[in-house]
């Protein structure tokens, strides 16, 4: 395996050269939003002044151009993760493609899509299972979901290092149960999850599996197919990509069976004024004017994710992650939330300073150059489950270096003094 | 010879014009239709481009095949080589040559086209440096194979 | 009012300068997708390379910057289109607009929302109506909610010369009428509709208004407060800007009182594991990470219009629209779809060329370099009233020129003939 | 001075440790709330800051305002200054001081803030330079504006 040059790496993200407040930038807020390379940025400006036009709806050589790259951007991302093209639906971001699932479900149980969407009806006495470390995009369409169906929304607690609490795992998850939605990893805690247990459990019962992979497909390989999941979700955004991309995944057989959510435009076969008919997966779920430029720039993301090699990033950042453990575990009056074993979780370390709120601490990191995400992450339950409302994050990427990190944790160390507290030796 | 007058050869236009196969579609209930009788619709839902096959037994000097449809020349031209190809070849020819045109479609103005198994098929050469147009020359094979298949299964 | 000097502003748009085939490209599928200027492509760029982060979420001063500039963003939005920021919600494309606002009356219909969403509720005996004209994007939506809901669908239907057949107004929309959805400007037939006196009538009997502004946004001076409609809908990918972001317009006392449709991040109060609270418009209905960078280029692209100033817009896009039809007149066997009279449409013009299929007919123009749309144009029952299935359309935007007029009207008198049909004179 | 160490002066952290008027709910039930009774609960969605503050009529040496909150020391501190505000100036004070504080904090830096209208919440005066944190600054003054315009509507 080869060793990831950092230096060269982060040569190719202009945004990590400005400064802030007089300070060298430390960007370690990559798991809020990445930021991209200059192929990416490129890649977009090129299809913008070469190439633009819309895609499947023209004749003439800009559209078919369009077109072209569109789909090799499909073609692209459904190699990175280990799925078949057709299984790869463009949507704006994770959170619409939760959304478009969880309505799928809806539009099923309110008796659309006919005997093909019979599988995915819910109704009362029906439940659907999540976690409590879901950010809300993975919860509040499941809550809407049995809102709407009647159906009973459960879900696994936390241990508290961090880990899914899985000893009620066969009673949570029963017969009962149609859906289970979690994330791979958390976006707080760090935590990777047993996929593999989980999805074994789904199938023991019958249930649909839905993989928020939102925080794990710019830090781990990821084989859609291997890992087995029904549905998965993940914005480009978190990736290197663009913002305004995003992507769903379903299993073929599973894709062209469930009702459409949005319609209109390019995912109809005829329309008359009094009904339409809809086209299979993928464009049954891609309604009107795709982000195609920023698929494009999406798709160089990818490529350059795959040149550096997925396992090489993965071993970086875990190196990352086990500095910035370190680093927060020195600092007197900090308490980590999640596990302490940079194995089993990825670079992404939240913590509770003592006394001082999470903005506070993220203010005075600002002051320092540091850009760490405060506050709760869109995930209340979990900060409520361990006693907080917010935390700080320090998340890493693949250009994330050791000065990122020591830049950090002193400034870090200098919190709570400055808020009157004991800054002490640990 | 431009891409165009390659795309759009004499060939294709003879054949979008006078088209082989093509007549009155005879449209049996579902349940009036004979065993070995095929039917397939299919749309291009960016054009609106469609075509209704029907293949099976007939009585007298009727052929098995008959199409109707509307759209491009190059989807009507296909409709008529490939009418062409099932009324001198045969189901079996059709399923021999169904591949080797899709292939054709698909080889971006590379392929070498076998002019023996394909007929005037052969001329579509030119299509396949439009990606645009691939779906246009496809859309009446598949109408074919999916009628053909139809009727295949649907034998005692 | 100024005289637009086209020959500046086409140097503004760097994709203008390719060749098509050899030849000199004439983009006339503007209606499509227009193409952006330089300005446009920079301001993403910047935004990228300087301040890109998460919005609304982080304290670090890249998340300021990123909030200040997606909030500006809003801001210029609002000025352009005469509507108050609150009431600019930013979605991915028109269509995910006009489902935004069809679902949230499907949600109210479902019993969410609570006595607030009591107005949008629909069921059997309410009708919703819409015009024979509309892009599938504002049509399938609203027979999906009257599928849902038991609600009737209803439509105006078109006179032969291409305008909404107004005569049964007061019949089709009646006292059963909840929702009047109807185009701004036909991106078939070009034609502007008579919004004030569909307003009129919608206001009459107490039905919510939704205005398709996509083809309108982008040609002419656009005053949503002025013409009080309640919702409204349009791309920014139409109007110079990137694609993968849109807008959807609600009188704000309505944006607040309609039920969230996406949900997630961003878009809530407090979350607890069972139960979820919602924020107020815009918010409310922007659900997870936003597409920031297309908005700050979409900001830049409505700034470069109003400098331009949309009444020399429009002005100049009229007198490209008479050209437009002038010429297509002038070709023997050609048919336009849509009105004559340049001074009741925009310069989008769609013809049927008999005897030739409009996919050879854009094949045929593509080759002499000319950049149109064939197809439905996602308008199927619109060609289905005027009895073909596909036509050709030119559509212009501030860049197009007589150039671009004068090199399509000498391709298509070409068509004809090519296709061995008579060419003869007019 | 640094921006931050203007942001937090000393005045402000002192407020965010020695809470004015933050104290035990009363709570009463709806149906138990006396005339001239108002409370307001706010919350800022983005960090999850939230503040209750309760302004009505009581008895003995108790005095009307009670808060109760938990958030950033801006917040925290900004309630704490409007608690002494609405102590010292009673609600008439309280509101003439309010709009100039609202003012102040989106003056971008710029404003001067008078100081005998405002007293102790003159010092927010550097919140203003850091847009992310006004929100944080004001979502007290919301909740105490809220709670004494109830508290006057519901009086006899
Ligand atoms: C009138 C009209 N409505 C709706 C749309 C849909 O817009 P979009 O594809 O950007 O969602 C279009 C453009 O395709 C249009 O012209
Ligand atoms: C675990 C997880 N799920 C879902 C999301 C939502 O992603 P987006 O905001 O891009 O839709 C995020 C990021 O915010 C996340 O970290």
């Amino acid at each position: 395996m080869d060793h990831l040059e950092t230096t060269r790496v982060r040569g190719d993200f202009p945004l990590l050269e400005r400064t802030v407040n007089g300070k060298r930038l430390a960007y370690l807020d990559s798991g809020a939003t990445a930021q991209k390379p200059t192929c990416v940025i490129d890649a977009e400006q090129d299809f913008l002044t070469r190439s633009n036009a819309a895609v499947h709806r023209g004749a003439h050589t800009l559209a078919v151009e369009a077109t072209d790259a569109f789909e090799a951007g499909r073609s692209a991302m459904a190699g990175f993760v280990g799925a078949a093209e057709e299984e790869i639906v463009w949507t704006k971001n994770a959170t619409e493609s939760l959304n478009v699932i969880s309505y799928g479900f809806a539009n099923a149980s309110a008796g659309l899509g006919g005997s093909d969407a019979e599988r995915f009806r819910l109704g009362p006495g029906d439940s659907i299972v999540v976690t409590q470390m879901e950010h809300h995009a993975n919860l509040v369409p499941w809550q809407q979901l049995a809102l709407r169906t009647g159906a009973e929304l459960r879900w696994l607690g936390l241990t508290d290092d961090g880990h899914l609490d899985l000893t009620d795992l066969s009673e949570v998850v029963d017969a009962s149960t149609r859906v289970v939605a979690f994330t791979h990893v958390s976006n707080v805690l760090g935590t990777v999850n047993d996929v593999p247990r989980l999805v074994e459990r789904a199938r023991e019962v019958g249930a649909f599996t839905v993989l928020d992979a939102c925080q794990s497909a710019a830090h781990l390989p990821l084989d859609l197919h291997g890992l087995g999941v029904d549905f998965a979700a993940f914005s480009g955004h978190k990736m290197l990509g663009p913002t305004g991309v995003g992507v769903l995944y379903g299993r073929k057989e599973l894709l062209d069976a469930l009702p459409p959510v949005l319609t209109g435009g390019s995912m109809i076969t005829t329309v008359t004024m009094e009904e339409s008919g809809f086209l299979p997966a993928p464009q049954r779920f891609e309604a009107g004017t795709q982000p195609v430029a920023q698929i494009v720039g999406l798709a160089a993301a990818v490529e350059y994710m795959s040149e550096i090699g997925m396992d090489v990033i993965a071993a970086h950042e875990r190196a990352i992650g086990a500095a910035l453990l370190d680093g927060v575990a020195s600092v007197p009056g900090v308490r980590i939330l999640g596990p302490r074993d940079p194995a089993v979780r990825i670079g992404a370390v939240a913590f509770d300073v003592d006394g001082v709120h999470a903005h506070d601490v993220g203010q005075f990191l600002d002051a320092q150059g540091v850009a760490a995400r405060v506050g709760h992450h869109c995930a209340q339950p979990l900060h409520r489950r361990y006693g907080i409302t917010a935390s700080t994050r320090a998340s890493a990427a693949v250009y994330t270096d050791q000065d990122d990190v020591d830049q950090f944790v002193a400034a870090l160390r200098g919190v709570r003094p400055f808020f009157g507290l004991d800054g002490g030796t640990p | 010879m431009t891409d165009l007058t390659q795309l759009y050869q004499q060939v294709i236009l003879d054949h979008a014009k006078q088209r082989v196969g093509e007549g009155t579609l005879r449209a049996p209930s579902a349940d009036e239709r004979p065993a070995g009788f095929g039917s397939s619709h299919q749309v291009n839902p960016t054009c609106g481009d469609e075509i209704t096959v029907e293949y099976g037994p007939v009585t007298g000097t009727e052929h098995p095949l008959v199409w109707d449809g509307s759209g491009c020349s190059i989807s009507m031209a296909s409709a008529s080589v490939a009418g062409e190809l099932l009324q001198e070849q045969g189901a079996d020819g059709f399923r021999t040559a169904a591949p080797a045109f899709r292939e054709l479609m698909h080889s971006r103005g590379k392929g070498e086209p076998d002019e023996d198994l394909l007929g005037d098929a052969a001329a579509f050469q030119g299509v396949s440096k439009f990606p645009g147009r691939i779906k246009c020359a496809l859309l009446a094979w598949v109408a074919f194979e999916d009628a053909i298949a139809q009727a295949e299964t649907t034998k005692e």
